[in-house]
């Protein structure tokens, strides 16, 4: 079990008041927060040995290089990548989703062909395939769900076929918090001889990663949901399949032989990161990784389940309330959506954020999902390392609150 | 755990009363304009019709669903301009916004509407209470003839 | 006038050693050093704000957003935009030109369309290009250098009519120093209905810029090359040219409504800003605009021509110094290449390394101007704000010891 | 400001020789096999042939340019492998490449190419050491059929 206590005060920020009142961060699907380690490893680069690196014979430049390619590999190691080179860092997940779009889907996709998605796919993993189909001729098709939120397997198997050329798809919904069991997509999907990206933004910060049980081809995931800094998003590609990819963006970094009229591309994966990349930020990402490795992530799960069952349990006893997704914690990550009362999410986060506790409220980027819902938007409340059960409970006392204001007769029946 | 009064300039009880049982919250049968605006980051969507009698708004009608703010600020505007001329009501419009934006001082002919100025508090739904005023914009700029076929934006959220 | 020693001061990483001595930091071209202020506003935005913008009602959010939206609004006053909406927040430099290339360039070209650049540009400036053209079918013409670094503007004259769509161009040579013309560029693309992107990587951090004057229609730079964080690069663009360019990364902010099949796009300058934004770099980037404005972008653009006279003269000095660009120093940014007798480039910044001065040595993302100049690679020194008279003298100190090590002939005449 | 020890390491009396007055810099009239690598940090360039009599590198020529490593070790690897077999060189390759990237206490049959074992404590220069046996590499998996058809790109820089 973690010990939330003391992993609350490696975090500054959660020592912060607001409007009065303690900080309860349940916001942690957008981002999280940084614990000092991290904070700390951004300013070390910044005060020790920033340069630009792979460009340098200098001491500096030297230093930089070796921290920026060993948090390349350290990123490898997480998600148990055969190779550093599998790694390409990104601006953020989305940047990492539309290189696949870009540079696997443009050269690829013809009239005709089929995209995989799914009904709960976040914007990020939709309107690049949108703007890709577009371009290309190609279809999309999306997997549906069920009633309690998972997908419609069934269905899964009847779209999944000889046109499949690739299935994008979410390991986590970061509205349901359905965790999709990926093995007999992907297995599907390689038979007919589709390739598999995985959108692991709300799965890799919460559950262990192995890429090579997973099978996918490719993950694409941002450090700044898992305590890292903003600014760095990671693609994972099978060497293979990245090493056959042409660039996306195009610059300093991604050459190997400039001449006026035409260029001849880097190595995988600095063929993918042009320019001077963001080292400061994924050399402290570095640290995260460190920091997430010392708790273990099977402890992080253990506790985010057990968190997520007193919360279900906790939401269920409040009156008029309606959650979505699977209702089993060990089927869902911490991400909690619900509709209260006749009360519109964007007015029960305002009251909420007078209690101090910071939740999410709209269409988490995932308008289309929202009207399956038949809801304008959700509420939703997130977890990780740093929330403990005083959270959960600051949330619905809050929640009581709301009803009052609204006039809405809410009771905790056990409150 | 009590409110803080500051929450209570938010939630007005007139401003929960349109909420509950919002004015003029019908599509018209002859609308002379009909433009929608939405805000992305809460989904909150308002459409609005206006019949004229010559300059004057004869009839309002609107729809749509969002927050407490947005539709209760949806209620107050169609029954603040129903009856004025097109001038008045951007009269009307312009001063609210000022109001809002800028926490300047209500204008008096305001009325009603000053409770909404509580908002400015809460930077963050400032554009739910000016949602419903920018599609009346639009509404009447589209009537003056500088319409724009396809339905606007309005604003991005914050 | 600057008071170096108070702002090396600033500067955490300035009292490091390397190999036992004090560090000489003379690769400013690459990417700058980092005042303390930079760091501790970094430091602030995660112990303090740290929150997703733009998607939340609770407080952090609003104020993360708050911080972005001044960002935003602090670099378009630095640079004299209209609006704010006329910036948009990239990973870097190279991104923001890939995003015209991209946006506008696939958009508008059409076979036999003429894109303009020079024999000066960064690889930055001239891959994505390269990229566009062969998509589109239209051609790049370059427009090439006198022998003394500078434009040939005869050959501009010829090189730029009817035919031409864009010219970029680079405000400032990142190889010779040289600093262009621009605004006869700039006037005689617009007499041809072209549009014009300026590369300010290397200008914007050291000459006030001022895009109404200069009358560019698109300015690209990165805040790492100015005192900011890693992670942030900017594109200018006029807001009518913005408006009609369709996206480039697709996710989410950079839409309005989504549907499972189609997406309507945000408004300018969110509609490029895809995912997760890099918010905290951004805001640290402001502190970045602040430290340059408290001391003048007047005063630090004088500070650099006179380290740069006194450099040129000290290195002319050096026997067998062959240094490239412009010989006068106010017609140059601060950045000095050369070659030095016939010592390979990178063995001499090896030994310069080793007397603590760093340096560049390397083609400088300029492989083709490396052809031009007919050298493999050039040494470059290149200055800013912290750089004073002490480091020049650092440098053709070290650079006698090189030729010792050599065995080449080097004698300074005066030293 | 005396240089410092570690720097004589890496500049060897020996190395410099090699860089000043290039053994084997020439390309051949008649060669079995070319390939080429480049280091697109500093532009290392190096071309390199072979002839073979039998099994055995009967002449060897390179050209190309770069700095006193890239150069001197190309010079010292063209004496090396000269009058061996495929295997022999292939063998001594691998010894080099173990010295350089591994700091391995170098195979005593190095011979003179042990001094550049001062680059190690220079990772950046590593590359440079290593760029004119990677090509030897190429060349020899050419020769045994494994030819790659255009010229291979030879790591990537630090
Ligand atoms: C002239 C010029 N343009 C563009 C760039 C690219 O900047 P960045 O690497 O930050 O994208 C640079 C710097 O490397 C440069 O010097
Ligand atoms: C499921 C999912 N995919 C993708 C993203 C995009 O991540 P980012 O905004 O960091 O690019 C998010 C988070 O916003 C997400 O929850």
């Amino acid at each position: 079990m973690l010990d939330v206590a003391a992993i609350r005060r490696d975090f500054p920020i959660l020592a912060r008041q607001v409007r009065g009142r303690r900080l309860v961060y349940l916001d942690n699907a957008a981002t999280t927060q940084k614990p000092r380690q991290v904070i700390e490893a951004l300013v070390r680069v910044y005060e020790q040995h920033n340069a630009n690196p792979h460009r340098g014979v200098h001491t500096l430049a030297t230093e930089t290089t070796d921290l920026y390619e060993a948090a390349r590999a350290h990123v490898a190691r997480f998600i148990n990548a055969r190779r550093a080179e599998e790694v390409v860092f990104t601006e953020n997940a989305t940047a990492a989703i539309n290189l696949v779009a870009h540079s696997w889907g443009r050269a690829t996709l013809k009239p005709r062909d089929e995209v995989v998605l799914t009904h709960m796919e976040h914007h990020a993993n939709l309107v690049p395939w949108q703007i890709t189909a577009a371009e290309t001729g190609a279809v999309l098709r999306f997997i549906p769900l069920l009633p309690d939120g998972t997908l419609d397997m069934d269905a899964a198997r009847r779209l999944i076929g000889p046109a499949t050329r690739i299935v994008a798809v979410t390991a986590m919904s970061n509205v349901l918090g359905t965790i999709n069991d990926l093995r007999p997509l992907i297995d599907l999907a390689h038979e007919f001889g589709a390739v598999v990206l995985v959108d692991g933004a709300q799965s890799v910060p919460h559950i262990a990663t192995d890429v090579q049980a997973l099978h996918c081809d490719f993950l694409a995931f941002s450090a700044h949901k898992m305590l890292g800094p903003t600014g760095v998003g990671v693609l994972y590609g099978r060497y293979e399949l990245l090493d056959r990819m042409g660039p996306f963006l195009a610059g300093g970094s991604m050459i190997l032989k400039v001449e006026w009229e035409r260029s001849r591309y880097n190595e995988v994966p600095w063929r993918f990161e042009a320019g001077t990349p963001n080292y400061a930020d994924a050399i402290a990402f570095d640290a995260a990784l460190d920091y997430l490795e010392a708790l273990g992530m099977d402890a992080v799960r253990e506790h985010e389940v057990q968190l997520t069952a007193y919360a279900l349990g906790r939401l269920a006893e409040v009156d008029g309330m309606r959650i979505f997704g699977p209702p089993d914690a060990t089927r869902r990550g911490g991400v909690i959506s619900f509709y209260y009362g006749d009360i519109h999410p964007h007015d029960v986060g305002t009251v909420l954020d007078y209690a101090g506790v910071a939740v999410r409220a709209g269409h988490h980027c995932a308008q289309p999902l929202m009207q399956l819902l038949d809801v304008p938007a959700t509420v939703r409340a997130s977890f990780y390392v740093y929330n403990g059960r005083d959270d959960v409970d600051a949330l619905t006392d809050a929640l009581t609150e709301t009803a009052k204001v609204f006039g809405y007769a809410a009771r905790t029946r056990a409150g | 755990m009590p409110l803080e009064p500051e929450l209570d300039e938010l939630y007005r009880e007139i401003i929960l009363d349109h909420y509950r049982s919002p004015r003029n919250h019908a599509p018209l049968a002859h609308a002379d304009v009909s433009e929608e605006g939405l805000n992305p980051l809460c989904g909150d969507e308002i459409a609005l019709q206006l019949a004229f009698n010559d300059d004057r708004i004869a009839a309002i009608g609107w729809g749509g669903r969002g927050c407490s703010i947005s539709q209760a600020a949806a209620s107050m505007m169609s029954e603040a301009v129903l009856g004025r001329t097109a001038a008045e009501a951007e009269a009307l419009r312009a001063a609210f916004e000022a109001m809002m934006s800028s926490g300047a001082e209500p204008d008096s002919e305001l009325g009603d509407l000053e409770v909404l100025q509580g908002v400015n508090k809460f930077p963050v739904r400032i554009k739910c209470a000016l949602l419903a005023w920018k599609v009346l914009a639009q509404a009447l700029a589209a009537r003056a003839g500088h319409s724009s076929r396809q339905p606007r934006q309005v604003e991005r959220s914050r």
